[in-house]
């Protein structure tokens, strides 16, 4: 009911409407991997009473329920992989696993088994990769098990939400994992570096800047704001640009100030780590982590995530959407691939960036490269990729007001909040903004220029904080 | 009708009326007698007849846009009037006939303009196109 | 005949708590959209299983219609309380081996079918190739082992959609529902209000859907959805008398609508003096119902 | 392109406060730098006059400006206000002044005249002179007889005055039909009545439309530049707060609509009202005539939380309009006795100072699109 459509700017040609035609089912089963997505359809305003339309609507009905009835959830023999349900832990176990998933599912023990969360286990018996049981009485009793029974295996309705938010993913080719849970060992890949002994002594000296400079979370309240707001301001001051008069004005509300770069970043996380308090109470959490499709993906070695999911009932009458102060707790809580970090797109920036369990990913990746060698095989993953720079010519910089309305309208940090409404699975991504530290006024040109004034406005006002980087840019031009 | 100098007190009806015979171009905009206490405020309905025929609207068997009733509401930054479903059931009860279907809900907001949404009585269809 | 609505019951610290009701009988499923319920089909279909366009078993429903069902003696909720691995578990004690013998032979019989019929298959395609002639079919013997062995890991292993297993519970334990699990229902997802709302559409013929992503409680459609445009965004029911209108959100509605081609309707249950309702199921009451649109001008 | 350099020289400065002009420095000549001394001292940003605003409170405040030369000084420096009979700048006196030359150029199919209805008025004014003259008499009358008290007086005088009112509007619908019986009765009569009511005695077109202000633009405009014949706390207290010391709601969502209008303006933005995509702002980067709003900005209270639906109604409302929906959460971190108390001294900046903004945006998110 719901769809992945590239027609998301347009209105009129939204998921809903995009007709349910199940007769183009036979294009799209699973031995023909291209989708097509059928056309939106010829449906009518409303019943006319015609023949012809209830012809047309029986046909729809009848190839819907045709498709439903034929089918079916298995497997061959041949193919057949056995997963048994445990009820006291509430997780499954694949002793013998084989397929494509085991390679981004689930955990795998010194022994060769999968282990699965519950949702994973459903969402494979759902596909008929795996053929579900309960196993009782070692391996003498295995009773086959059936979706409802499954199903009747939930047990909250978030519990639910998490799994259809879950397999929708799942069903569009994204790698989706637990971020919170774990059955085995926690495996923690963390953009923040571990907090050793050395680093920890560095960062509590750190932390007391910290802690003054966080009794600012505001910037900048200007103690001259007495004279800027009175009557007498513009006799007192003389003010020979207009950029002079709005750097006076906005002194006057202060802004949450949130992390820009590297560095704000890990300045924040050292000075939260400390300070207990910080956790603000909130219903919603991260729930999933999720990777673009990627073929070399390691579940022991995850890369850091594309993007995070937390997951909200609509309906739900305890739940309600985050306030300010929970959208904070949110943001703080991220670890993810920041993508609004410069040279985001390049996979060696994101290994010398990334710890897993505590060690550099770089360094994790070359000892796989080096242990391969050894043992004279080629290496199992390749450490040093192309940059992936797809979109990006290099050399070719955006210019400064162009990069500015990108910061404007990204924003920083983001989660995507994937929203339940009876079944019906929608995503909003939402991001940290900072208005406050961008200066969008308009300079104007000096004088006598005043008939080509194209190229000085582009050069748009500057706050001291954009100064250099525009300064820099003008350099590599 | 005629608008006196004297532009302060002037109530949201002629606020409504002046914009629809002066920037909308409607004729014969009248404000109606019949008027309804509600909440502390009297609420009077406009009408007046459209340049063109409304969308979802009718026509005289001249192909002329019929009249049409406005309810003009105030709505500021920081507050605004009440207008709730018991209301509506009073206006269309009180101050229109069995036959008026819809009335043209007349925003006038705090930053100079007006903006104008039907609201019709009932379930009613959207557009066909 | 009504249909099989699962109300799965979770216990919580808080007290109880119910999850979304599930329809997993594709002929109920039929059965509904007869009658204007179509539910959200959200399953995985085993056929398609990269996409989310066409999905299968189970159906969700929207609380709402649960309630319409089951107050218009269309359905009976199959109540599954509490930890029903718990029970499964008793029952495995009762009766484990038993039932694991009867899985087996259930599996082995349908093996039996497939091989019966994919040996038919394969001596009629060697038939229609020439390469035997009919009467010497079934004796030859070259080969045979390896297409017994080919033949054996085609066989199709079938994981049911529904359960017997289920049933047999269900039957011995608690049947049906009562009036305090459908409060906690229509509390836990919605109120009453929504409800009267639903129902006095449904009575003029609208078949509803969720209708969240497109910023109401409901989509309406003149009939079924397979067939028609939606006609409109249904809001969260108003309180009569004292909430009033969010101008701001009318705007913004009106102007959605405008896009889409959807009217926004807003409604709100005319209260009754009856003051014995509070605990009753308020289940007949006029609703007010306004449709907005943008006049075009202005 | 002529259009655009021309935009450029209307709209040079972003806010109705100019920078100071000084004449050039030349390092060798003393002179120069006398002269450069004196202007600085003589200088001043201040505007010559304070512009005069009228406010209409009818239990919601209209803030109007009607002088005809600060209604175009206060929207070519900065965008500031709507005209009200216009779609954003107040362009409807020029309309109808046009309007009517071109109709007594003969190129319009002429409908009515300037004369005809300056005649009208004229006649119009006579008639009511009597009319008027007849009340004055029979209260002469009244009085003559003694049977006035002067509570009774005032009561006729109000009933009379009422009655005239409405006599001079029939009088002129009356007029207007009686003379202009013909085909397109209807489309005569629309004319009539809003030309009637356009041009005075004298033939000249009459400025209905005045530019009106939101509360925040007031205060912007009196608080921060100081440019109104207003203060910023009698705006608040006299017409906002209706005198009361209450920290109401109105009061709250008064401080926080500002403060987040103040932050944007204070950025460089151009902030106008969003009512027509049902949001508190839009942010032009310079304004209107330049280039489309990029951003809808809604102000929540830091605490807010509403029902997820309105979130999902206001990000298609923006998706659909290409601009992206910004949410800003204000916070107020002084207590409310403190803002009050603030308000009451005077010391609006510090009742400012009291609140914060935080900004999130809300885009909706198609999973197919963000894959690969």
């Amino acid at each position: 009911m719901s769809t992945a459509t590239n027609q998301d700017t347009d209105l009129n040609l939204d998921e809903d409407e995009v007709i349910q035609d199940w007769s183009d089912i036979s294009k799209i089963q699973n031995d023909n991997p291209i989708l097509s997505i059928p056309k939106r359809g010829e449906k009518d305003y409303e019943p006319d009473g015609t023949d012809i339309q209830e012809l047309l609507l029986y046909r729809a009905k009848k190839a819907m329920f045709d498709t439903l009835e034929n089918s079916v959830r298995g497997s061959t023999s041949k193919s057949q992989v056995k997963g048994y349900y445990i009820p006291d832990k509430h997780i499954a176990m694949v002793p013998y696993a084989k397929g494509n998933f085991v390679q981004s599912m689930g955990e795998t023990d010194k022994d060769g088994t999968l282990w699965l969360h519950f949702f994973e286990f459903l969402y494979l018996a759902e596909r008929g990769t795996i053929t579900p049981f309960w196993k009782a009485y070692g391996n003498n009793v295995e009773l086959p098990l059936s979706i409802e029974d499954l199903y009747s295996y939930f047990k909250t309705q978030k519990e639910m939400d998490n799994f259809s938010i879950y397999a929708h993913l799942k069903r569009l080719g994204f790698i989706v994992r637990s971020s919170d849970q774990y059955i085995i060992t926690k495996n923690n890949t963390s953009f923040y570096p571990p907090m050793n002994f050395k680093s920890y002594t560095i960062g509590s000296m750190r932390n007391i800047i910290n802690r003054i400079s966080s009794t600012f979370t505001y910037t900048g309240i200007s103690l001259f704001n007495g004279i800027i707001f009175s009557q007498w301001h513009f006799y007192l001051r003389r003010y020979r640009s207009s950029p002079d008069i709005y750097e006076s004005l906005n002194k006057l509300i202060s802004y949450h100030k949130i992390p820009h770069s590297i560095t704000d970043l890990r300045h924040e996380y050292s000075s939260l780590k400390r300070s207990t308090s910080n956790s603000t109470p909130t219903s919603l959490h991260i729930t999933f982590n999720i990777w673009k499709p990627n073929p070399t993906f390691k579940k022991k070695y995850p890369e850091l995530p594309d993007y995070q999911v937390v997951t909200y009932n609509k309906n739900m009458t305890n739940q309600s959407f985050p306030t300010f102060n929970e959208l904070e707790a949110l943001f703080r809580s991220l670890d993810y691939k920041f993508n609004f970090i410069e040279h985001s797109s390049n996979t060696d920036f994101w290994n010398k960036n990334t710890y897993n369990n505590g060690v550099l990913r770089e360094d994790i990746l070359n000892d796989l490269t080096n242990n391969a060698r050894n043992k004279n095989k080629q290496p199992k993953i390749v450490t040093k990729k192309p940059t992936e720079n797809k979109n990006k010519k290099p050399g070719k910089e955006l210019p400064p007001h162009i990069q500015q309305l990108k910061r404007l309208k990204n924003g920083y940090r983001s989660f995507l909040l994937a929203i339940m409404d009876n079944g019906i699975v929608s995503f909003a991504k939402i991001s940290e903004a900072d208005f406050g530290s961008e200066n969008v006024w308009y300079v104007p040109p000096p004088k006598g220029t005043i008939g080509r004034p194209n190229k000085n406005w582009r050069k748009t006002n500057k706050s001291k904080d954009n100064h250099r980087k525009e300064k820099e840019q003008s350099e590599i031009k | 009708m005629y608008r006196t100098d004297n532009k302060d007190g002037l109530s949201i009806e002629n606020t409504v009326r002046t914009n629809l015979v002066h920037f909308q171009n409607w004729s014969n905009v009248v404000i109606c007698e019949e008027s309804l206490e509600w909440e502390d405020r009297i609420i009077r309905l406009i009408s007046g007849i459209p340049p063109t025929t409304l969308s979802n609207g009718e026509s005289d068997e001249n192909g002329n846009p019929t009249r049409e009733f406005l309810l003009p509401i105030s709505l500021a930054q920081y507050n605004a009037e009440h207008l709730t479903i018991e209301c509506l059931d009073q206006i269309f009860d009180k101050l229109c006939n069995s036959e008026t279907k819809r009335i043209i809900l007349s925003i006038v907001n705090d930053d100079g303009t007006t903006v104008f949404y039907f609201v019709y009585k009932g379930v009613h269809k959207p557009k066909k196109n | 005949m009504p249909v099989t609505i699962n109300l799965i019951c979770g216990a919580q610290e808080d007290g109880q708590t119910i999850l979304s009701p599930l329809i997993f009988n594709i002929d109920d499923i039929k059965k509904l959209r007869d009658v204007g319920i179509c539910g959200i089909l959200s399953g995985t279909l085993p056929s398609a299983a990269q996409q989310n366009i066409f999905l299968s078993v189970p159906l969700k429903l929207m609380i709402e219609e649960a309630i319409w069902l089951y107050l218009n003696g269309l359905a009976e909720f199959k109540v599954l309380r509490g930890d029903t691995a718990h029970l499964v578990k008793e029952i495995l004690d009762r009766d484990a081996h038993n039932i694991h013998v009867v899985a087996k032979e259930r599996l082995e019989r349908s093996f039996e079918l497939q091989r019966e019929y994919k040996r038919e298959q394969h001596r009629l395609k060697l038939e229609r190739l020439g390469i035997i002639s009919p009467e010497t079919s079934n004796k030859n013997t070259s080969d045979q082992s390896q297409n017994d062995k080919l033949l054996e890991a085609s066989l199709f292993i079938e994981t049911p959609t529904t359960s017997n297993l289920l049933n047999n519970l269900h039957l011995n334990h608690e049947n049906g529902i009562n009036d305090n699990l459908l409060h906690i229902l229509v509390s836990q997802y919605s109120n009453w209000d929504n409800f009267l709302l639903f129902q006095a559409l449904k009575d003029k013929g609208y078949v509803l859907a969720p209708g969240g992503r497109f910023g109401g409680k409901f989509i309406a459609y003149p009939g079924d959805p397979l067939r028609y445009h939606s006609h409109m965004v249904v809001r969260d029911a108003l309180h009569y008398k004292d909430q009033p209108l969010d101008l701001l959100e009318l705007a913004a509605n009106a102007r959605l609508g405008t896009a889409v081609k959807k009217i926004w309707v807003i409604g709100a249950p005319i209260p009754t003096n009856d003051k014995l309702e509070s605990n009753n199921i308020p289940s007949k009451k006029d609703v007010s119902f306004y449709s907005v649109e943008w006049a075009g001008f202005g | 392109m002529s259009k655009r350099v021309s935009n450029a020289v209307r709209y040079k400065n972003p806010l109705p406060i100019h920078p100071l002009e000084l004449p050039e420095l030349i390092i060798h000549n003393p002179v120069s730098w006398v002269y450069w001394t004196y202007c600085y001292i003589t200088g001043c940003n201040t505007l010559q006059h304070k512009i005069h605003v009228d406010i209409v409170n009818n239990g919601i405040v209209h803030i109007e400006v009607r002088n005809q030369d600060d209604m175009k000084y206060l929207w070519e420096n900065g965008f500031f206000g709507t005209g009200q009979l216009s779609r954003s700048e107040p362009t409807w006196y020029n309309h109808m002044q046009s309007r009517f030359q071109s109709e007594e150029n003969g190129t319009a199919d002429k409908k009515i005249s300037l004369e005809q209805v300056t005649k009208f008025r004229r006649q119009q004014r006579t008639e009511f002179k009597k009319q008027r003259e007849l009340v004055e008499a029979k209260l002469l009358n009244l009085r003559k007889k003694g049977e006035l008290s002067p509570e009774e007086e005032t009561r006729i005088l109000e009933q009379e005055r009422e009655k005239l009112r409405k006599f001079k509007d029939d009088q002129l619908a009356l007029h207007l039909l009686k003379e202009n019986r013909n085909d397109n009765l209807e489309e005569q009569e629309r004319l009539l009545i809003q030309e009637a009511e356009v041009i005075n005695e004298n033939g000249e077109i009459r400025q209905l439309e005045s530019l009106e202000l939101m509360p925040v633009e007031t205060l912007f405009l009196s608080f921060a530049l100081d440019v109104l014949d207003v203060t910023p706390s009698d705006f608040i207290i006299k017409h906002c707060m209706d005198n009361s010391f209450d920290y109401t709601d109105e009061l709250h969502k008064l401080l926080i609509q500002y403060s987040a209008y103040h932050h944007y303006r204070s950025h460089g933005w151009c902030v106008r009202s969003g009512i027509k995509f049902g949001s508190d702002y839009i942010l032009y980067k310079r304004g209107p005539p330049f280039q489309h709003a990029d951003f809808c900005v809604m102000v929540l209270d830091s605490n807010c939380s509403k029902p997820y639906t309105w979130y999902s109604t206001m990000a298609r409302v923006c998706g659909g309009a290409n601009k992206t929906l910004l949410l800003c959460y204000v916070e107020r971190i002084n207590s409310k006795e403190q803002i009050l108390q603030y308000i009451r001294q005077g010391h609006i900046s510090k009742a400012f100072n009291s609140f914060t903004v935080g900004e999130v945006i809300y885009k909706r998110w198609v999973p197919g699109k963000n894959r690969d």
